[in-house]
């Protein structure tokens, strides 16, 4: 199984990387999410994914019944996920604002904190559509 | 929005709603659930009320600002941290009740904490959609 | 017994949202596409969500499964309906095969009102411009 | 002594208020801080000739071996003598040159901090200290030559000797440190005793090198003399002090106090020579063809440093002892000289030797130390700087090698050093009186009392050369060689070759000063100075610094975000692949997969569902898919056994999608923006870093027997936490730390969206578009009044 | 002879997975926003179905927790979203 | 009254959640309850629920019957190679006014054969209904009222 | 001693809840952020008092025991960079109550500057990697925010790239920790050394991991070439801020580096102190050269953080007692030189009306006690003898010749030439050309007291850390001992381990 998910990780891990590397900024904020898919569920392949049995002491029990999850990876995630949805929520707004400050989305063309106006890149071109 | 349904659904689904979310969190140190999902829940629940209602109805349900929320979970989370300081000597040390309650089990610190994290869950959810919301006039 | 009544209750609600999502597939409008899924998904659900009742049958589980399926009724047509209004708004197509459409041109474009009789010769057009698929 | 070195500083905390209390005459009272120390180094004078040597040790910075060590020996004295007393004199001057100047005050206070630092060089019996002081000197130097900061000149020149002298210290400061690797220790007094275990070190080559750049760079040696002539923009008591009695002279300072260490091998005299001798040639050729008094001054100081190194290459006893006699003659005469043309320049208006002339009536006093400063430049006796020129070639004449060639560049040197004396005395007070911008007047007595005393020291000195050679240049040298010399000093040392030098010297370089006119466009074609000298390089360098800065900074920063984004990717796969290939064991890691149908089924839906989003024309529809990911994920979670995660990755999934629907759906839809290439350039790069992490999963998943804390938390969850869900309990307790730090996160993120939202720039805030403003919100419908916020007062602090 | 667990994951779970994977072809060709919504919220309640039947198959019923919040909050996606195809409109 | 019953129910809804019928539960479920009864006050239609249990439970076997009814339809059409569907959206007037009538109402249509509620007009006096099949806008419109809105109106009286 | 390792992270947090919770009232939170401002550098030195007295302390969150529960910890390196943090937390918070607008006030400024501190505070002190983690976000989420609040132009734009260039940081960061914890099943700092030194993890894959660690802290830090976040982002947010961020951000990036590294990686020195070394001489001539490329007061210097950023990194690369000594009192006196620098470029342009050096000038003849206040960091920047920064550079040239690593030493010492040529460019400009537009006159400087004072403070203790050097300096000889003999850290921190 984690051959699998291996792929799906290598693919969320690259989809993530190609949508940032794109013009946009709604194009970026995506991929940030694609990125964090990848990295949470990387975390927890790695630590052992075991079929169905939820880190759960039943009840009246003492401890889990083997085999049973890895908690802690679980945990990890856990606050990972919540970080990165506030983070993120932040971000999009953060975006958002700077779209309408800038009046473009073109991230090629936000780049007045830098003195690189006189730099082309080879592949910049006009806005298409 | 001018939606009957949606209103009139609204306002039934929003007890059944913060019911499940004090579930949630009260039950989160035994099954699934806890502080943060509890309060998703309950957010959504005002989230809901508020697209179809308005935010304004929205904000006076709640009562309290959803900013003055966060501080108050925060300030829960932390004393929560703090009693394990004075009573034991080291932060965040759970302490627990002698007896079991209901659906919760033993009530101690943890808990508190818990609770901690459900409110400033909602606050935060509510702050960031209610901004968003009431947008940039 | 009980086993084949869980498997049964799961076969059938299993089957039902596949339907569901032929329908999805199949239907040639939105609204039909609606008109499928709202039921079959709902009852394919509910007969799972029995079937894990039964399954369990303890109170705590039951009962959890009998409020999410009221959960469901309550919601479901709630969210049909919306999503069918911000069709209309978008202006979304109706089936070719469409006999009648006694809500176009009913929707003030401007305040989102609905009249009970028609406020504009024209048939819905959209009011912005709609997301290329 | 540490109060000797301190004196300095103090006062030139004061200096700037003495300056505003005492006015007029703050110049003769600050000047008590110098004279005073003249006197106590004086005091000691006679002791020292008796063998002693004073030092004090105070602990300072001794984590890297620096104490505030000091020594005072003959040589130490004679520098600090000259260092004080020339400080004296120069206070005293600067107060009637900048008299009614704004800047008098931090005059004084510079000059003092330099005077300080200059005695701490001299004293200083630990390199790192003297590399302390050393430094405080150059940024001493620093603000002084830039002292007319207005001028974009003064700033340049500053510039260029700070950048001159600063790169040679550093480099000297990398040699210093080796050194004392080398000899195992920082304390100078200790390493002379011990020369051996320097030079036999296999760095003795890298050390002798970066000292010498030191001493080299801020001794204005050949090819690094240029920024001396510049630092010309100074105020003229700052040339005649720093840039010709004391500072350029801790160069030489350096290298007599470390030649017992570093000197008498073949490398340390023939690099030491030649390049002394070079500069000595060179800087006198040059001197005599200027036409402003200052530069003549400053490139006859140029060859005179050249000189003593030169001499200090040599390196016999006797070489020392001419160095040490020509550095004090250079500094008497050297320094009447420059304040000579400062008061020139101060009561006619110009330093241009060309408009200057036949003011020997106007300024009698100022022509007479001229005069006599000039005389003994050009070796005529019956002044000081006759027997120096004396013992200086006698020197030369009997080196132990090449005596021939090395006695033809000490008379080269000394011919054009005549002509340039010949042209600051002769030419501005003899000859027709020609007219100045201002009309000429004696100068005042302050600016009378340096020229006058360093003159007549030349003259007395000239006749007491025993004395001086008992209590100045014996101990002196002693202190440099470290043994034990026998030094004699003669006013008249009778008929001999080197007398008749001096005569032919003198004679040729009065036949060019007649001759300069003829002679000017001659020694022009000679010149290639000026086409391809060492200015010219360093200008190109500048140039090329900050032209590569420039372009580096352009390319790098270049303000596109997703070629930063792409920098980071490639890099960490290039790393981190790197690493991996080289350096981990990765047999064993391709395995076929074991999976259920269902599992395949919704893996394919994730991966599909990713790839759509980077494929698809919809922002929403992106969205839509981008929570297929999601949700896919969160199924993920489900199937193994991570029902707290599920709940939380669902739950995230949709809050998400509500906020990128009420964030998104203003913004413009996508555009296709980068051409095809650009897009498989990225596809790849990307690509590249995704099959990093599969193989890294590949990798780690290979072997997962490795939990180690995670049995406690199975363990006590229930008896020792109270609950059982695991991974609650550890989310509210075992590490509850890290969920407190999570709820501030959010807390932070909703304070800061909020703040995003609500806060604007008042401009932006009255300048808000139309259709922006017309955009529909949740609270339109609502009839909602905008909620009781905190007033956003703007009552501009 | 299948065991109920064993109809559950073999059996139930891939045709909700297919059904899943067909309305993810709908969510992918539209051709309307609405249409696209409609599918992510078949998604939506396949997910609660597999997650219960995910509960039978394990005997966890855990799981079923993980289901109502699904169906508490996807809920909340979906109205929002048709809130704001509308209004953007 | 009212308020103690709909306490009560919620109270009990609570022990229905947890599945711990003791008294303590009880209790806690009661204060929990009477919280946010008290936190949400001012949502509430009146309604009469005691009297109407008969009617609701008539209705609701009705409504299951319908439910099947429509889903088994609906498969019959989705699985079946040629789309055999008369589409259309119907306006229905309505005599039901409350917010909970219409509420009720809509989404008993929607959960029902082959229709979808859409929308009711502004001033509430027409509905609009999407239906698979119809062959009478009439009839449909008449089987709407008479299926549904007159039961919706018995137990909401 | 609990209560010690406790009060610098608590303090914070409870004057940002509080002053979260007077969102309302400004004049209240102004004194909460002046009373945090002051206990948390008390609290700091307490604790720093507490470890060299005593020796590393340690304390376990909720009473689990290492490794299982989360451990704080605080060796002497800890604890003299919480120091700093509060020290720096106190003058920004009294540079802001003269420099921060109302409206920023009114939008939670205090309790973002607060949490903020409290996320470095965490950081330091937390002797658990997944911990680290979240300290590291709540302070990047912290400067977020502070750096867009206010929402003009420049800043969303400064922050977009701020923002986006650390999320890859941190998702780089999270995935070696999940790694991590694959590989030797604990995410204590104590625990991991343990289990990485016995042989118990593969050293050819804790190796990729350390170059992945090495890749996620040098985007925080700034390294070459990740750095561009920094250049981009730093001279957009209102100078307090800057300064903050400059004292600190990228101190944590590289405590963090600097704490694994000689923690937790140091299975394959020559590989990755190597690789350390040729990024460090990277990251100080690219930053110094951009440096020397500008013309605006507040990116030149921000340029110069990457290009001390090398230095620190050189320190650790070399790794030897003297060089980590070095790093440490590097660290010290950057952040002071730097943070003092910012500040006096925010009284510039508060006083000229510009950052920007060709509308600069004539500030050395009208303002000369400004032109003090400059000059002395400038120079202690620049590395001159007796100030702070040459004591630094001296350990580390020292080091650095000493371990035979002379191009490095070369490097170093070139790059300091640079700093200086850049240093002075600034003072020819500002203060010693003539004011290009004579008829504008200097404004008044208004909040004077709030804004001179820390000043006056950092430059005096700039001058202090470079004549009386040696306790600072021997107290990073310890740090460094410290941290080059881990063994008493991890008895620290596992003595109530099993
Ligand atoms: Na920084
Ligand atoms: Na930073």
């Amino acid at each position: 199984m984690e051959v699998l998910l291996a792929v799906v990780i290598g693919t969320l891990y690259a989809t993530g990387l190609y949508m940032m590397m794109r013009r946009s900024i709604v194009k970026l904020v995506i991929g940030l999410a694609l990125l964090a898919y990848g990295s949470n569920l990387l975390i927890f392949t790695i630590n052992g994914v075991t079929r169905g049995a939820p880190p759960i002491v039943p009840e009246g029990a003492v401890q889990p019944v083997e085999p049973f999850a890895d908690p802690l990876p679980q945990a990890l995630i856990l606050t990972a996920i919540v970080i990165g949805f506030g983070v993120q929520a932040f971000t999009l707004v953060l975006f958002k604002r700077t779209y309408q400050s800038t009046q473009t989305d073109d991230l090629d063309a936000i780049t007045s904190t830098e003195q690189s106006g006189k730099l082309k890149l080879p592949d910049m071109s006009r806005r298409g559509s | 929005m001018d939606s009957v349904i949606l209103r009139t659904a609204t306002r039934y689904l929003l007890p059944l709603l913060l019911l499940f979310s004090l579930f949630a969190l009260l039950r989160g140190h035994n099954e699934p659930g806890g502080g943060f999902v509890g309060g998703l829940v309950a957010s959504t629940a005002f989230v809901l009320y508020a697209i179809g209602c308005g935010v304004k109805s929205a904000r006076e349900l709640l009562m309290i600002s959803p900013r003055r929320l966060i501080g108050v979970g925060l300030l829960v989370a932390g004393i929560s941290g703090i009693i394990g300081l004075l009573a034991s000597g080291v932060f965040m040390t759970a302490q627990w009740s002698t007896r079991d309650f209901p659906v919760v089990g033993k009530l101690g610190t943890p808990l508190l904490f818990d609770i901690g994290v459900y409110l400033v869950v909602v606050g935060v959810t509510l702050t960031i959609i209610f901004a968003l919301a009431e947008g940039e006039e | 017994m009980l086993d084949v009544l869980t498997g049964g209750l799961m076969l059938i609600g299993a089957l039902f949202m596949l339907v569901a999502a032929v329908g999805l597939l199949r239907m040639p409008d939105l609204f039909l596409r609606m008109s499928a899924t709202t039921k079959a998904a709902t009852l394919g659900t509910g007969s799972i969500l029995i079937a894990v009742a039964v399954y369990f049958g303890e109170t705590g589980v039951t009962s959890r499964a009998l409020a999410t399926i009221v959960f469901l009724l309550l919601t479901a047509p709630v969210a049909a309906h919306m999503l069918g209004r911000a069709g209309y708004f978008q202006g979304v197509k109706l089936a070719d095969a469409t006999l009648i459409d006694e809500l176009a041109g009913r929707y003030n474009l401007v305040t989102h009102r609905l009249e009970s009789r028609d406020i504009q010769p024209a048939s819905n057009e959209p009011a912005g411009e709609a997301e290329p698929s | 002594m540490i109060g000797a070195v301190l004196a300095g500083f103090i006062a030139a905390l004061f200096a700037p208020w003495i300056h505003r209390a005492a006015r007029g005459w703050a110049g003769w009272l600050i000047a008590l801080v110098p004279a005073g120390l003249t006197l106590y180094f004086g005091a000691h004078l006679e002791r020292l000739a008796g063998g002693e040597t004073f030092s004090a040790v105070y602990a300072w910075v001794s984590s890297l071996g620096t104490d505030l060590a000091f020594r005072l020996d003959g040589l130490g004295a004679l520098f600090a003598l000259i260092i004080s007393g020339v400080g004296a004199l120069v206070i005293i001057y600067g107060g009637g040159y900048l008299k009614g100047d704004p800047q008098l005050g931090r005059f004084y206070a510079y000059v003092l901090m330099f005077m300080g630092a200059m005695l701490g060089v001299v004293l200083a019996d630990n390199l790192i200290t003297l590399f302390v002081f050393w430094e405080l000197t150059s940024i001493s130097s620093y603000l002084l030559i830039g002292f007319y900061h207005s001028e974009a000149d003064s700033r340049a020149s500053a510039l260029q000797a700070l950048l001159v002298t600063g790169t040679g210290g550093l480099a000297m400061l990398a040699g210093l440190v080796l050194l004392g690797q080398a000899t195992g220790t920082y304390t100078i007094s200790e390493m002379v005793t011990q020369p051996q275990a320097a030079q036999s070190s296999s760095l003795y080559g890298a050390i002798l090198v970066l000292v010498l750049l030191g001493a080299f760079t801020k001794s204005a040696q050949f090819p690094f003399h240029f920024w001396l002539p510049g630092a010309m923009a100074a105020p003229t008591p700052v040339s005649a002090y720093l840039h010709s009695a004391t500072m350029v002279k801790a160069g030489i300072y350096l290298l007599a106090r470390l030649s017992p260490v570093l000197g008498g091998t073949d490398a340390w005299q023939i690099s030491v020579t030649a390049v002394g001798g070079v500069t000595m040639v060179l800087g006198a050729y040059v001197a005599w063809r200027q036409v402003d008094l200052k530069r003549i001054l400053a490139y006859s100081t140029v060859s005179a440093l050249g000189m003593l190194v030169f001499l200090l290459g040599i390196g016999t006893e006797y070489a020392v002892k001419a160095a040490l006699t020509v550095l004090l003659a250079h500094s008497l005469y050297k320094g009447t000289l420059f304040l000579v043309a400062g008061a020139l320049d101060h009561e006619t208006g110009t330093r241009d030797v060309t408009r200057l002339g036949g003011l020997w009536r106007a300024m009698p006093w100022t022509g007479t130390a001229a005069l006599l400063g000039a005389a003994s430049m050009a070796g005529l006796p019956p002044l000081f700087g006759f027997i120096s020129k004396e013992v200086f070639y006698k020197a030369a004449y009997d080196a132990p090698d090449l005596a021939g060639p090395l006695t033809a560049a000490a008379v080269t040197g000394s011919v054009f050093m005549v002509t340039a004396a010949a042209l600051v005395s002769l030419k501005p007070f003899f000859g027709a009186r020609l007219e100045t911008p201002k009309h000429p007047h004696e100068a005042p007595p302050s600016m009378l009392l340096g020229p006058v005393v360093l003159a007549g020291l030349g003259v007395l000195f000239a006749f007491v050369p025993s004395w001086v050679a008992e209590y100045g240049i014996r101990t002196a040298v002693e202190a440099t060689l470290n043994h034990a010399a026998e030094i004699e000093l003669e006013l008249w040392p009778g008929l001999n070759v080197v007398l008749l030098l001096s005569l032919l010297t003198v004679a040729a370089g009065l036949a060019v000063y007649a001759l300069r006119v003829p002679l000017q466009p001659w020694a022009d074609r000679v010149d290639l100075g000026a086409r391809v000298g060492p200015e010219r390089g360093y200008r190109v360098l500048l140039g090329g610094m900050l032209w590569t800065a420039d372009r580096q900074t352009r390319i790098l920063q270049n303000g596109y975000l997703r070629v930063y984004l792409m920098t980071i990717v490639l890099t960490t796969v290039a790393l981190t692949g790197y690493t991996l290939l080289t350096r981990a064991d990765i047999e064993g890691v391709w395995r076929l997969p074991d999976a259920r149908f269902y599992e395949i089924v919704v893996v394919a839906l994730i991966v599909v569902a990713a790839i759509v989003v980077t494929q698809v024309q919809s922002r929403l529809a992106a969205v839509l898919a981008l929570a297929t990911v999601g949700y896919g994920v969160s199924l993920l979670y489900i199937m193994f056994g991570a029902p707290d995660l599920a709940m939380t990755q669902f739950s995230i999934e949709t809050l998400t999608v509500v906020l990128f629907v009420l964030v998104i759906y203003r913004l413009p839809r996508f555009a296709t923006l980068t051409n095809r290439a650009a897009r498989l350039r990225d596809a790849l790069i990307a690509a590249s870093a995704g099959v990093l992490m599969t193989s890294l999963v590949l990798i780690l998943t290979a072997d997962t027997s490795r939990r180690h804390v995670t049995t406690f938390f199975s363990e006590n969850s229930v008896l020792l936490a109270k609950g059982r869900n695991i991974v609650n309990v550890i989310l509210v307790d075992f590490r509850a730390f890290d969920t407190l730090g999570e709820i501030i996160v959010l807390s932070v993120a909703a304070a800061g969206v909020y703040a995003l939202m609500r806060l604007r720039p008042e401009r932006e805030r009255r300048e808000a578009l139309p259709e922006t403003r017309a955009t529909v919100e949740l609270s339109a419908m609502a009839e909602a009044d905008p909620p009781a916020e905190p007033q956003a007062a703007d009552s501009g602090r | 002879m299948m065991s109920l667990e064993e109809f559950a994951l073999f059996v139930i779970l891939p045709i909700l997975v297919v059904a899943a994977a067909l309305a993810f072809v709908r969510l992918l060709r539209g051709p309307s926003l609405p249409d696209r919504v409609v599918a992510l919220d078949v998604m939506n309640t396949l997910g609660i179905g597999i997650m219960g039947t995910y509960a039978i198959a394990t005997d966890h019923a855990e799981f079923l927790d993980v289901a109502i919040a699904l169906a508490l909050i996807s809920f909340l996606g979906t109205v929002a979203f048709a809130y704001y195809i509308e209004r953007r409109v | 009254m009212r308020l103690f019953l709909m306490n009560t129910l919620l109270a009990l809804a609570w022990i229905a959640l947890t599945g711990t019928f003791t008294p303590v539960n009880f209790l806690f479920g009661f204060a929990l309850g009477f919280s946010l009864l008290w936190f949400t006050q001012r949502l509430r239609p009146p309604t009469n629920y005691f009297s109407k249990v008969v009617q609701v439970l008539e209705f609701v076997l009705f409504f299951l019957a319908e439910l099947v009814v429509a889903n088994i339809r609906v498969l019959v059409v989705v699985l079946s190679p040629r789309l055999s569907i008369s589409p259309a959206v119907v306006a229905i007037p309505l005599d039901v006014r409350s917010d909970t009538a219409i509420t009720l109402l809509g989404n008993l249509i929607t959960l029902t054969p082959g229709t979808l509620y859409l929308d009711v007009s502004h001033d509430r006096s027409v509905m609009y209904v999407h239906t698979m099949f119809v062959d009478d806008l009439d009839a449909f419109r008449s089987r709407i009222k008479q299926g549904f809105e007159r039961r919706v109106m018995e137990i909401l009286r | 001693m609990n209560v010690l390792l406790l009060l610098p992270i608590l303090i914070p947090f409870l004057t940002a809840v509080s002053a979260l919770i007077f969102w309302h009232n400004r004049a209240i939170q102004r004194r909460l952020n002046v009373m945090g401002g002051i206990a948390h550098p008390l609290a700091g030195i307490a604790l720093l008092v507490a470890v060299w007295r005593e020796g590393i302390q340690a304390t376990q969150i909720g009473n689990w025991p290492a490794p299982f529960g989360i451990t704080v910890v605080a060796d002497l390196f800890s604890a003299i960079m919480v120091v700093m943090t509060g020290l720096m937390g106190l003058i920004v918070a009294v540079y802001s109550l003269g420099s921060i607008d109302a409206r920023r006030e009114s939008f939670g400024y205090y309790p973002l500057l607060h949490t903020l501190l409290m996320g470095v505070t965490g950081a330091f002190l937390t002797g658990d990697m997944f911990n680290l983690y979240v300290w590291f976000e709540v302070m990047l989420i912290a400067s977020f925010v502070l750096m867009a609040l206010g929402g003009h132009r420049q800043q969303l734009e400064g922050a977009l790239k701020y923002v986006t260039l650390n999320l890859m940081s941190s998702a780089l960061f999270l995935t070696s920790v999940g790694i991590l914890y694959n590989l030797a099943g604990t995410l204590n700092m104590a625990d991991l050394s343990v289990r990485l030194s016995n042989g118990a993890v593969d050293s050819g894959l804790a190796t990729v991991l350390a170059v992945m660690f090495m890749v996620a802290f040098g985007i925080k830090a700034g390294l070459f070439p990740l750095f561009f976040w920094l250049p981009a982002s730093y001279h957009t947010p209102p100078i307090a801020i800057t300064a903050l961020f400059s004292g600190l951000l990228t101190k944590v990036g590289v405590y963090a580096l600097v704490r694994i590294f000689t923690l937790i990686f140091v299975q394959d020195i020559d590989y990755t102190h190597t690789l350390m070394l040729i990024i460090a001489g990277f990251t100080m001539v690219t930053g110094v050269l951009g440096a020397v490329a500008q013309t605006e007061v507040r990116r030149l210097l921000s340029f110069h953080i990457i290009s001390q950023i090398g230095y620190l990194l050189m320190g650790l690369g070399l790794y030897t007692e003297l060089a980590l000594t070095g790093t440490i009192y590097f660290m010290v006196h950057v952040i002071i030189a730097k943070s003092a620098l910012f500040l006096v470029s925010g009284i510039v342009q508060r006083v000229a009306g510009s950052y920007d050096l060709k509308h600069l000038g004539g500030l050395y003849r009208a303002r000369p006690g400004l032109a003090l206040l400059f000059f002395v960091p400038a120079m202690a920047l620049a590395g001159l003898p007796p100030l702070s920064g040459f004591w630094a550079k001296l350990a580390l040239v020292r080091a650095g010749l000493e371990t035979t690593e002379y191009l490095i030493v070369a490097v170093s010492l070139g790059v300091s030439m640079l700093t200086l040529f850049s240093m002075t460019k600034i003072w020819a400009e500002a203060f010693w050309k003539d004011r290009p537009d004579p008829d504008r006159p200097f404004a008044p400087l208004r909040h004077r007291r709030e804004l001179v004072v820390p000043v006056i403070a950092l430059a005096a203790l700039s001058v202090i850390l470079g004549i009386g050097a040696e306790p600072m300096l021997a107290l990073a000889r310890d740090a460094a001992a410290q941290l080059l003999n881990p063994a008493g850290y991890i008895e620290a921190v596992l003595r109530g381990a099993a």
